[in-house]
């Protein structure tokens, strides 16, 4: 389709489900740490559509909902831990911005394990591939998100 | 006497019951019913949910025949119009009926048949649920406080737009014939109607003169038409600062009728949708070049007004305004058109 | 009942780059159902709406003249969405066309009498149709003489080149190209639209002015035409406004109680004075 | 005329007098019943059209960042205006997000006993019979043709001024003292708290239903002082964020969005849901953001001109409790 953006239809039920997630990796150490998982052969579900951005402080809860209106079943968003961001401050301030739109989502109904936040350092090729055991487990038992469906 | 006598018949309130369904067989009938809104017209299967003393409804029933948002057409991967094409006609079963309507949302239909119905090219999309739809309206007996439609060419028991009109006596109804489909619906329930008498043609024609007492004619409105020719008339310039620029008093409006058309893009292809739009927003006339005729709300404010007061007279004939003070009720500040037409009307 | 909403498909035969900013390109269309040709008999001066799917709608003047059998000529700026999309299309991708829209350029009054084309930038589309129809050889002879002043701010931001210098070379009429700033191997005429005008003062009576350009043009040429003594009756402009459903029904290219799309976008100058001005 | 209107009128009629402001915004009668609508006064003469009661809902200081855009209007130098408690907190907010400057402005401030809910008085009465409405410290008498009601002043106050903490302002240039209304202190919202008792399936079924009801009108954009954005996340084409429909998945990307962009910055003033015309909660998910800001980051927006935004600060030791980490142990 010529336009970038489309919206994914939803047809499955849960067994063979198999859930569709954004997962928004900080360039200078989520990412570093999925390569590293990647390069260390660590086993991890396929179901991740890894976006690369320069700091988890540069995700607008903007995408987040724009994610989930998309069609995915799930958002992680993977950054530096506090101290070890590269932009020193990135993270911090995009710890109190998902504070509050976790605290929101679920607060409105939306199911806790939906979209979720994560620290991963360059060095934790295990840990990643651990959170993305976690995380896909998780989606995967709520099933579909149908709630942004086009009716 | 004589003339209006023709049209006119009698239905008992005590025959209302099988007069209503009597019409359900032959009409699927949306009626009057509360919502946790206010009034709103839903689908009603016995008259005891029909709630016929309201004021009006709190949406108006455009909505009805020119939906806020309506699929135009769709289109899959490869650039083919699945649905949507040429005179494509799914077979209606049955018409279906608005009982119950004011009439003032009757003569806005009557405005919106003008736009999209009469005027070339129709818009087949509105032709089709307009023409499987018959509207019964039931004069006003109480208006309110914010009713101004003496005021504009409307009042309390205008036929415009309506098949049928019903005028509530005491202990039965006055049912009056407009159209001829309002004709082919009495034929369905000749049976139950009874000959007009002189005296019920009094009694209606008192209940009226009544209504109209409580609507305060507030000014001429043929005068008004003529005042806005003024376009750079200073008045303007204090006229909007209030106005927010929503789109409530637009949105809200019987008569307003302008739309948006945008492609939305799904996984296996496409639609093109029509939703309603507003000339109170700053994109209604923004230029891809940046230049927008319309810059700031005094230009809006003034279209709106325009519009509706001297542009419709000028294409169609028709003040587009029926009075229903929905825009005055709902504006977040105030702004209240009657002011507004009446600071006019003061200028030089 | 036909629904006017629905565009007839057309497949993209040529990508034509007008000037170096390639931020112009004119599209030669042709229509993939050939009775589509029928119904979209139109006249210079229309416009049709060009629409993408997934991208959506956009009014653009159709440059081609009728008398130019087998395709149309459509000249896209990139600005918006649609003409955005319009810019990454490829030869033989299709488009949909909805048209012909608007009223034509008044070809009957203007027969018998001189013509004075003003044009400016890009808006030389539609002015374009006007001039192939009226040069045509069974059309020719129809019209008195042509006077054509064409400028723009760059040589290089110039559409259509090849006809222009083939029009120059005619001798059946006079062709004026101008430039607001020349590079160095620009030979001809350099000044804005309305100092080359005053320049050459064309003859005024039986004379009709097609004017059509940015608005900062407009504003000055007009003056100049009245300097000259032309009518206000006998200039008319095509003017550009946002628009949606091309069929006066959504309400939003009105200037007063006119629609640009339905009672326009040509409009003579006397009735563009009786209206607001507020385009 | 109670004595605080006298106050305003003839303050007003002073500065503009003298030229200390070139316009000033404040309340006066509406045309409808139980209602109030802004005014612009230009000349000293007509101030006397200012009015002050308890139905002066409107929150005047969303108009300050179209009059001044980027803070500036070469008409108006300085302009005056009417703010009740939460409208000054707005405005604070404003200074605070530099939209304008303080001294272009010159705050008449007004402590404010609670504003009376149109909508929750008028079914009460017979509108069309209504004479005359004036008010005393508890109640509200509505004088109609078939003779006086009274009706108790705490019963019909808009939700957002019932526990209301800060009904005067903190930064004027004059303060009209009027509240006997003892100010409480901000506590977690009783509705807010309830809802978060409900199951999930339910909290989702009612945010899905109230805002299903939203005609896209964008009042409660456009009557909020923090929305004034240039160009709104829901009004642009590249890229388009989501579409312009009235259908379920575009009116929840446009409330859920809007909503948390207030986060840390609504000061909860009840002008969204006093526009909304069809009536929806709003305050019940926007007033959500504000009792968690106050609990997790103790930070309540609009209280001094030299506080930051919470969002646009942090702690190195912000609580981190809602991170995903790995299972214990694999």
């Amino acid at each position: 389709m010529k336009k970038d953006e489309t919206t994914i239809e939803k047809k499955s039920d849960v067994s063979t489900f198999e859930p569709k997630i954004v997962a928004f990796l900080c360039n200078w150490c989520s990412y570093a740490g999925a390569d590293l998982a990647g390069v260390s052969r660590f086993q991890y579900p396929p179901n991740i559509r890894v976006i690369k951005v320069p700091c988890s402080g540069r995700i607008n809860p903007l995408y987040i909902i724009k994610a989930l209106y998309s069609g995915v079943d799930g958002v992680l968003v993977s950054g530096c831990h506090p101290g070890d961001c590269h932009y020193i401050s990135g993270n911090f301030y995009a710890r109190r911005k998902f504070a509050l739109l976790k605290k929101f989502l679920s607060y409105i109904g939306i199911e806790q394990e939906r979209v979720q936040f994560s620290w991963v350092s360059a060095a934790e090729g295990a840990r990643f591939a651990q959170i993305i055991e976690k995380v896909v487990g998780e989606i995967k038992r709520l099933g579909p998100l149908t709630y942004f469906c086009k009716d | 006497m004589v003339k209006e006598r023709r049209g006119s018949v009698i239905l008992d309130k005590k025959d209302f019951e099988n007069f209503f369904s009597l019409l359900a067989e032959k009409y699927t009938i949306f009626g009057p019913s509360q919502d946790d809104n206010g009034d709103a017209f839903t689908k009603i299967d016995s008259p005891q949910s029909l709630k016929l003393h309201y004021k009006n409804t709190h949406l108006s029933l455009k909505s009805y025949f020119f939906p806020q948002t309506e699929t135009l057409l769709t289109f899959d991967n490869h650039m083919k119009i699945t649905k949507g094409k040429e005179n494509e006609t799914e077979e209606q079963t049955k018409c279906s009926i608005l009982f119950g309507v004011r009439p003032c949302d009757a003569t806005a239909i009557y405005f919106l048949d003008k736009v999209f119905q009469e005027s070339s090219p129709p818009d087949p999309y509105y032709v089709k649920r307009r023409s499987v739809t018959r509207i019964i309206s039931f004069a006003c007996t109480d208006p309110s406080s914010t009713c101004f439609c003496t005021s504009v060419a409307c009042g309390p028991d205008s036929e415009k737009g309506s098949d049928i009109i019903f005028f509530e006596l005491d202990g039965h109804y006055l049912v009056k014939q407009i159209t001829q489909e309002g004709e082919e619906i009495l034929e369905g329930v000749k049976e139950l109607l009874k000959p007009v008498t002189d005296k019920h043609i009094e009694e209606k024609d008192r209940s009226m003169v009544a209504a109209r007492h409580k609507l305060r004619k507030i000014f001429e409105v043929s005068n008004f038409v003529k005042k806005l020719e003024n376009f750079e008339a200073p008045y303007w310039e204090k006229l909007h600062q209030k106005c927010l620029g929503c789109g409530i008093c637009t949105y809200m409006c019987p008569t307003c009728h302008c739309f948006d058309m945008t492609d939305e893009v799904t996984g296996s292809g496409g639609r093109r949708v029509r939703t309603w739009d507003s000339c109170m927003f700053p994109l209604f006339t923004l230029h891809a070049s940046g230049h927008n005729p319309r810059p700031t709300q005094k230009e809006r404010m003034r279209q709106r007004l325009m519009h509706k007061f001297n542009y419709a007279p000028k294409i169609f004939g028709e003040v587009f305004c029926v009075g229903c003070g929905r825009c005055v009720v709902h504006c977040p500040v105030n702004l209240d058109l009657r002011s507004v037409v009446q600071q006019i009307m003061e200028e030089q | 009942m036909s629904n006017p909403y629905v565009p007839m498909p057309a497949k993209i035969d040529d990508i034509i780059i007008e000037n170096e900013a390639r931020d112009i390109k004119t599209l030669k269309v042709s229509f993939t159902d050939k009775d589509d040709w029928k119904r979209f008999a139109f006249m210079p001066g229309q416009f049709a709406e060009i629409s993408i799917f997934g991208a959506g709608e956009c009014p653009i003047g159709i440059a081609s003249s009728p008398t130019e059998k087998g395709y149309l000529l459509f000249t896209v700026k990139r600005a918006g969405l649609v003409t955005m999309q319009l810019h990454r299309a490829e030869r033989g991708e299709i488009i949909g066309l909805r048209g012909p829209l608007g009223n034509t350029y008044p070809l009957h009054k203007m027969e018998g009498h001189n013509i004075l084309i003003i044009g400016g930038g890009f808006a030389f589309t539609t002015l374009r149709a006007a001039i192939k129809y009226i040069i045509e050889e069974n059309n020719r002879k129809r019209f008195d003489d042509i006077t054509v002043i064409y400028g723009a701010r760059t040589p290089g931001e110039l559409i259509y080149k090849k006809e222009l210098w083939e029009w120059e070379k005619r001798r059946d009429m006079k062709t004026y190209i101008t430039v607001d700033r020349g590079d160095k191997d620009w030979k001809r005429r350099e000044g804005f639209v309305p100092s080359v005008l005053k320049e050459i003062s064309p003859r005024v009576n039986e004379t009709i002015a097609l004017v059509c350009g940015p608005p900062i043009m407009i504003k000055f040429t007009l003056p100049v035409l009245d300097e000259l003594g032309f009518m206000p009756e006998s200039i008319f402009l095509s003017l550009e406004m946002r628009m949606k459903c091309g069929i006066g029904k959504c309400g939003r290219c009105n200037i007063g109680h006119k629609y640009v799309c339905k009672d326009g976008p040509v409009f003579s100058f006397a009735e563009l004075q009786e209206l607001p001005s507020e385009y | 005329m109670k004595p605080s209107e006298h106050e305003i009128i003839n303050t007003v009629k002073k500065l503009l007098a003298d030229k200390k402001i070139d316009l000033f915004i404040g309340y006066e009668q509406g045309t409808l019943p139980l209602r109030t609508s802004p005014c612009f006064l230009v000349n000293p003469d007509d101030s006397n059209k200012l009015i002050w009661n308890s139905f002066c809902a409107n929150n005047l200081t969303v108009y300050l960042s179209r009059i001044m855009p980027n803070g500036k209007n070469k008409k108006f130098k300085r302009i005056g205006i009417l703010c009740k408690g939460c409208d000054s907190r707005s405005l604070t907010g404003l200074i605070r997000e530099k939209q304008i400057k303080r001294e272009d402005l010159y705050i008449i401030g007004i402590s404010c006993q609670g504003i009376i809910d149109s909508r929750k008085l008028l079914p009460q009465l017979n509108s069309d019979e209504i004479l005359s409405i004036d008010e005393d410290d508890d109640s509200i008498i509505v004088k109609l043709k078939s003779g006086e009601e009274r009706f108790k002043r705490n019963h019909y106050l808009y939700d957002a001024c019932l526990n209301c903490a800060y009904p005067t302002p903190g930064e004027y240039d004059m303060l009209v003292r009027t509240a006997k209304y003892a100010p409480q202190v901000s506590v977690p919202d009783p509705a807010v708290k309830e809802f978060m008792g409900k199951p999930r399936e339910e909290r989702w079924r009612i945010f899905e239903h109230e805002l299903s009801k939203c005609i896209r009108c964008y009042a409660c954009r456009n009557v909020c002082p923090n929305c004034y954005c240039k160009e709104c996340f829901a009004e642009q084409t590249k890229p388009t964020w989501f579409g312009v429909t009235s259908e379920r998945s575009d009116l929840l990307f446009y409330h859920l969005t809007r909503i948390f962009h207030q986060a840390g910055r609504c000061v909860d003033c009840g002008a969204c849901v006093r526009a909304c015309p069809m009536n929806i909660n709003l305050r019940l998910f926007t007033r959500m953001l504000v009792d968690e800001v106050k609990e997790r980051f103790g930070y309540e927006p609009g209280l001094s001109i030299k506080e930051q935004s919470v969002l646009a600060a942090f702690e190195i030791d912000d609580k981190q409790e809602f991170m995903t980490e790995p299972e214990k142990g694999t």
